[in-house]
């Protein structure tokens, strides 16, 4: 079991023919992820690596193959777009993986799906992984994951693969993993996901690695002190980082005092996760967690 | 990218946003003519992307055009040194000449994106001229928040609210909510990133002008403002850290000797966190991206090895997107071709590893392996001693 | 009792201290509405009538009063922004009697409420009466009016003071009576009106007058024939109407078959609706239908 | 309000949607002259707020220049009448001379508010040239929609979807898509009402072209579009018409004899439905509105009284925010400017209905009251016998 995403899953991918798009969407099938079609507008009615059929508009592509997932790989002029048609096509669940899509298309988007029954992961995220189920809708390596029951959350994408690296490290697998995306806004938060673990009966505790920027840690510390019945270990990424600086995130720059490291980490000792002191102690701190659990 | 103040001026005039009238000097004469076209006295304003001119002595007031002269004369050319600018300060290039205004009060207005509203806010306080962050941080009550329904835009009630909100007069009700909604139009139209006045004065006269302007444009949407790209200052910006962005590398320049090379935006905070806790100092962030090519991590070191800081290298990749062997390469073009002999500490992860490690032990450089970040770790304390 | 407003309504009139403003908002006080604030922006601190506090904002008014209701009376370049401010106050129950708001703006308006528990009615209407509650909102003579258990809903002002005047005229009291609006988009539709009547222990029977133009009184027939449980006696005006012009009402023009007098008072007709067959029969057919009742 | 064809391609031709070439003449010098700066064979297109020209002998083809003359002189100063004019048809003072377009398919494209989806749509069909009502009526099917959130605005995929829906070759999935968005800008921009495309045509070369253009503006937003009001051409509109509209009556010229004063849209209409039904027939809708003066309550009677086929007059007033005695007193006042000995039947109800009735009484004027909209038909019934 899992949260988001199983081998149910039924996948298109948006941008399936262009570079990022095919060698992921290879990727993606390769891990076992169920990818039904894929759509680029003008290769309508192609097969991709002679397998999976070609739509011009996702409302063919998931008239024809009752997909209810999609993931984006558009360059990022064109996302918002490509997520207004993906939920205007009946898809409930959107991995937008683009990067440098403009703050206020997000903006315009996000108030576009409000109060609609549609889930946008991102954007400017690796995506999301159950390796229990083999389905892969990102761009992980997906043969660092192992499955097992933790659940893990992030802004980033490849210091969530050091995590996970860590844990398989140790012998500890993941029910779930999700990168929720490091830009200034973004459709899923890490309350978002924490009450999806909380509810998942498959993860037995969590690992989430926030950073600096905003105070998206912060409304997660409060979720967890309130309502959060499972161990979770965190981590936060850029306690070194100069204030007003992005460090490559959109959404890692510190603005004012909140958005330090130093004010997430507080807050979510606070809220009773176990601090993760460094991230070279990711493994150890679980390891640790586990045995006193 | 950020505009000089007398571009955001310019930008301001064109919406209706009052300011005082102003030219902008490249040289003393043009400063001395710019002064005699407004009537004085003046205020002769560094043009630096950089708040904090005034303390840093950025902005003068004179009284006679060979003031003017004089004032300019001394900041053009120099590089003035800001609370915001580190040492090596900002060129001063261009200087803007203004009719000095007689103030009788400072507000503080500024649009842009709030998080947790998950939209463009209106943010505006009677306590102007001061930091925000500090009256934020002190007396959060004075500072007033309109959130922006992109489906409606700011609504002039937003704008009176804040102007009733801000305490002002009934006849300054309507201009400031003016204002307010003129910043939004500016903020939609050039898709801004931050937009701000402070201050924003009440003259003698009881009318509103505003004597600073700051108007942040999104990089990311720049695609579709190809007419604002001629407003680029590239002389203000650090010249490794522009190299950088226009390569779509993600580098920031830190005040450490541990240069590192990492991709991923989290894994490159965290190795510098890393550094940091072995005892070191990291003297840089860098993000190389996902999709890179060999040439352009040759590049993104190169930038790194650019730095007369760096006295160590820590090269951090979890292969992904981005293959290890390719990373390899990359280093190793770079690090001959800019003769470098500094010392390596190299951990590698994921795809294509064994390759990547082979190129490195293949190159002859002065490479170490670590595995694990609490190798790296070790290694750095180590090399501390 | 009544629906949307009562002896207990609360109400705000925006634009007291204009011309129209003021006049109704003294015929609504004088009928016996609570009237507990207006708001006139740069009249804050004054007393209307010498009674009625005035501030400058929806905001000091709602806080200071309590209110929870708004009658709208600014000019309509300001409309939109008025209706806004009222929802951003907190205001639940909105009437827009402003003519002549530009389609654009009530296009954007209704976008921004959507999904929200405010109701708005109008713009471009006369607003409503419950006669049994003393309190009118809007520009109806209340006089006309007697207290009773007809509900009457309409599209129109003066045409629904003839029906209130026929059911009077005939001893047919009214629980309320709704003026629903003449423009093309409106915030409540006649489906919405009836379902409330449907749901109104002291409503027993209604009047319903519709117009050219639109489809809404098909979707009021679709609604009558599924689910409404009470007698309705239908008219609808603009018979003689010639198709592509507009009568008045921005939204009374035939641009379609449907829009016709005759297809609605056909399916109005196949719901089960009493058609009224002319202008001048509304009290003898509701006295026929209650006859058969 | 309506545009012209001429500049209803002049707007669109500045939002990048293709226009054959063409210039507007008054005269048939002018004609000429724009012939030859033009390639043909040219049409020459009458430009009259009508549809229907067509079949009315508006568009005529011709391939000479002298022939281009003929036909715009014997347009010129003519009355066109179409289906949708009447039978006194429409003056033309300007002719479009267009260079003619090789048609090899015809489309049909739209943009207007939809009652039901309660917001803008763009509505396209491959069946252009014909009356859209028509092939709504008869194959729905061929007719698509696409329904916009004003958050968004129109986004490319549905321009796309559009395209292909059409059936539409590949390479002009995108400048089809292009056309509806510029479409939308055009619509938002200058608050429309409506915007046509009929025929939207493909030519022999395979590229789209806008052979027609219908833009009709909003007339409650024209307050915020000021530098649209030089494109009304007053001409065109029946001139009772807009004589009441500029003074905020609607009135509606209809083809019966029984004048019609009433206050309020609604009860106007259902008193031009008891004229009939009392077998008679309605000269007018005329709705003098709910504040109405007493100046503005004459020049509505006035308008009404300007229709030489009015031969009665029925006062329908519901006295609300209208007072009775006001009406009646521009009643007679408009009846004694114009000298009008038409009898008239009154019905007054509400606000000082004694009053306005004694003012009537008083008048010397032929008056008979009525108290119900009974005794109003069973007046207009008797008075046919």
């Amino acid at each position: 079991m899992s949260i988001l995403v199983d081998s149910n899953t039924r996948a298109i991918v948006q941008g399936i023919t262009g570079g990022e798009g095919s060698f992921h969407a290879r990727a993606c099938i390769r891990y076992g992820t169920n990818v039904v079609a894929g759509v680029t507008p003008g290769r309508g009615g192609q097969l991709f690596d002679d397998q999976i059929p070609v739509f011009d508009t996702m409302n063919e592509a998931v008239k024809e193959t009752s997909a209810d997932t999609s993931l984006i790989f558009v360059p990022a002029p064109f996302a918002a777009d490509a997520i207004a048609e993906a939920a205007d096509a009946g898809i409930s669940l959107i991995i937008c993986i683009t990067e440098g899509v403009p703050i206020l298309d997000t903006v315009r988007v996000l108030r576009h799906l409000e109060g609609r029954p549609i889930r946008l992961i991102g954007p400017n995220c690796p995506g999301l992984i159950s390796p229990g189920e083999r389905c892969k809708l990102g761009i992980m390596p997906g043969n660092i994951h192992q499955p097992g029951r933790a659940g893990v959350v992030s802004r980033s994408g490849t210091l969530t693969y050091e995590a996970v690296g860590q844990l398989t490290g140790i012998g500890v697998g993941q029910s779930s993993c999700v990168g929720i995306g490091g830009d200034q806004l973004i459709g899923t938060s890490f309350v978002d996901v924490l009450e999806m673990f909380n509810n998942d009966p498959d993860t037995d505790f969590v690992v989430m690695i926030g950073e600096i920027g905003g105070t998206m840690e912060q409304d997660a510390a409060t979720y967890i002190g309130e309502h959060f019945r499972k161990p979770i270990a965190s981590l936060i990424a850029g306690a070194t980082a100069p204030p007003g600086k992005r460090m490559g995130h959109a959404g890692a720059v510190i603005t004012g005092e909140s958005a330090t490291s130093a004010a997430k980490t507080r807050a979510l000792q606070e809220a009773g996760a176990v601090i993760i002191p460094t991230p070279a102690d990711i493994g150890d701190t679980v390891q640790a967690m586990l045995a006193k659990a | 990218m950020k505009l000089h103040e007398y571009q955001s001026k310019e930008m301001f005039s064109r919406y209706g946003i009052p300011v005082p009238r102003g030219i902008a000097a490249s040289t003393r004469e043009e400063a001395i003519e710019a002064a005699q076209n407004l009537d004085g006295p003046w205020v002769v304003k560094a043009q630096v992307h950089a708040g904090g001119r005034g303390k840093a002595g950025g902005i003068k007031v004179v009284s006679t055009h060979d003031e003017v002269g004089n004032a300019a004369e001394a900041l053009l050319g120099s590089r003035l040194v800001t609370h915001q600018t580190g040492p090596e300060g900002a060129p001063v290039h261009k200087v803007l000449v203004e009719e000095a205004t007689k103030v009788s009060h400072e507000l503080y207005v500024a649009l842009m994106i709030d998080r947790g509203f998950r939209g463009p806010v209106v943010i505006a306080s009677a306590s102007g001229g001061m930091d925000i962050e500090e009256v934020a941080a002190t007396t959060p009550e004075r500072i007033l928040k309109e959130g922006i329904d992109p489906v409606l835009g700011l609504q002039p009630f937003q704008g009176r609210r804040l102007a009733y909100g801000l305490g002002l007069p009934q006849e300054l009700i309507r201009p400031a909510s003016q204002i307010a909604l003129s910043l939004y139009d500016i903020f939609i139209d050039n898709d801004c990133s931050l937009l701000e006045i402070n201050p924003l004065a009440i003259d003698e006269a009881g009318k509103l002008v505003a004597l600073d302007a700051k108007v942040d444009l999104e990089d990311d949407a720049m695609f579709r403002h190809h007419d604002l790209l001629p407003l680029r200052d590239r002389e203000q910006e650090d010249e490794l850290e522009a190299q950088a962005l226009e390569n779509n590398i993600a580098y920031v320049k830190l005040d450490g000797y541990v240069g590192c090379l990492v991709n991923g935006a989290g894994l490159a905070m965290a190795t510098m966190d890393v550094i940091q806790n072995a005892g070191a100092r990291p003297a840089n962030f860098l993000d190389v991206g996902g999709g890179a090519s060999e040439d352009k991590v040759a590049l993104a070191v190169s930038i790194m090895l650019s730095d007369p800081e760096v006295t160590q290298v820590l090269v951090n990749v979890f292969g992904g997107i981005l293959r290890c062997d390719i990373a390899a390469g990359g280093i190793v073009k770079a690090w001959r071709d800019s003769n470098s002999q500094l010392p390596m500490l190299v951990r590698m992860r994921g795809t294509n590893v064994d390759e990547g490690k082979d190129i490195l032990r293949g190159s002859g450089l002065d490479v170490t392996f670590a595995d694990t970040l609490t190798e790296v770790s070790a290694a750095l304390s180590a090399s501390l001693r």
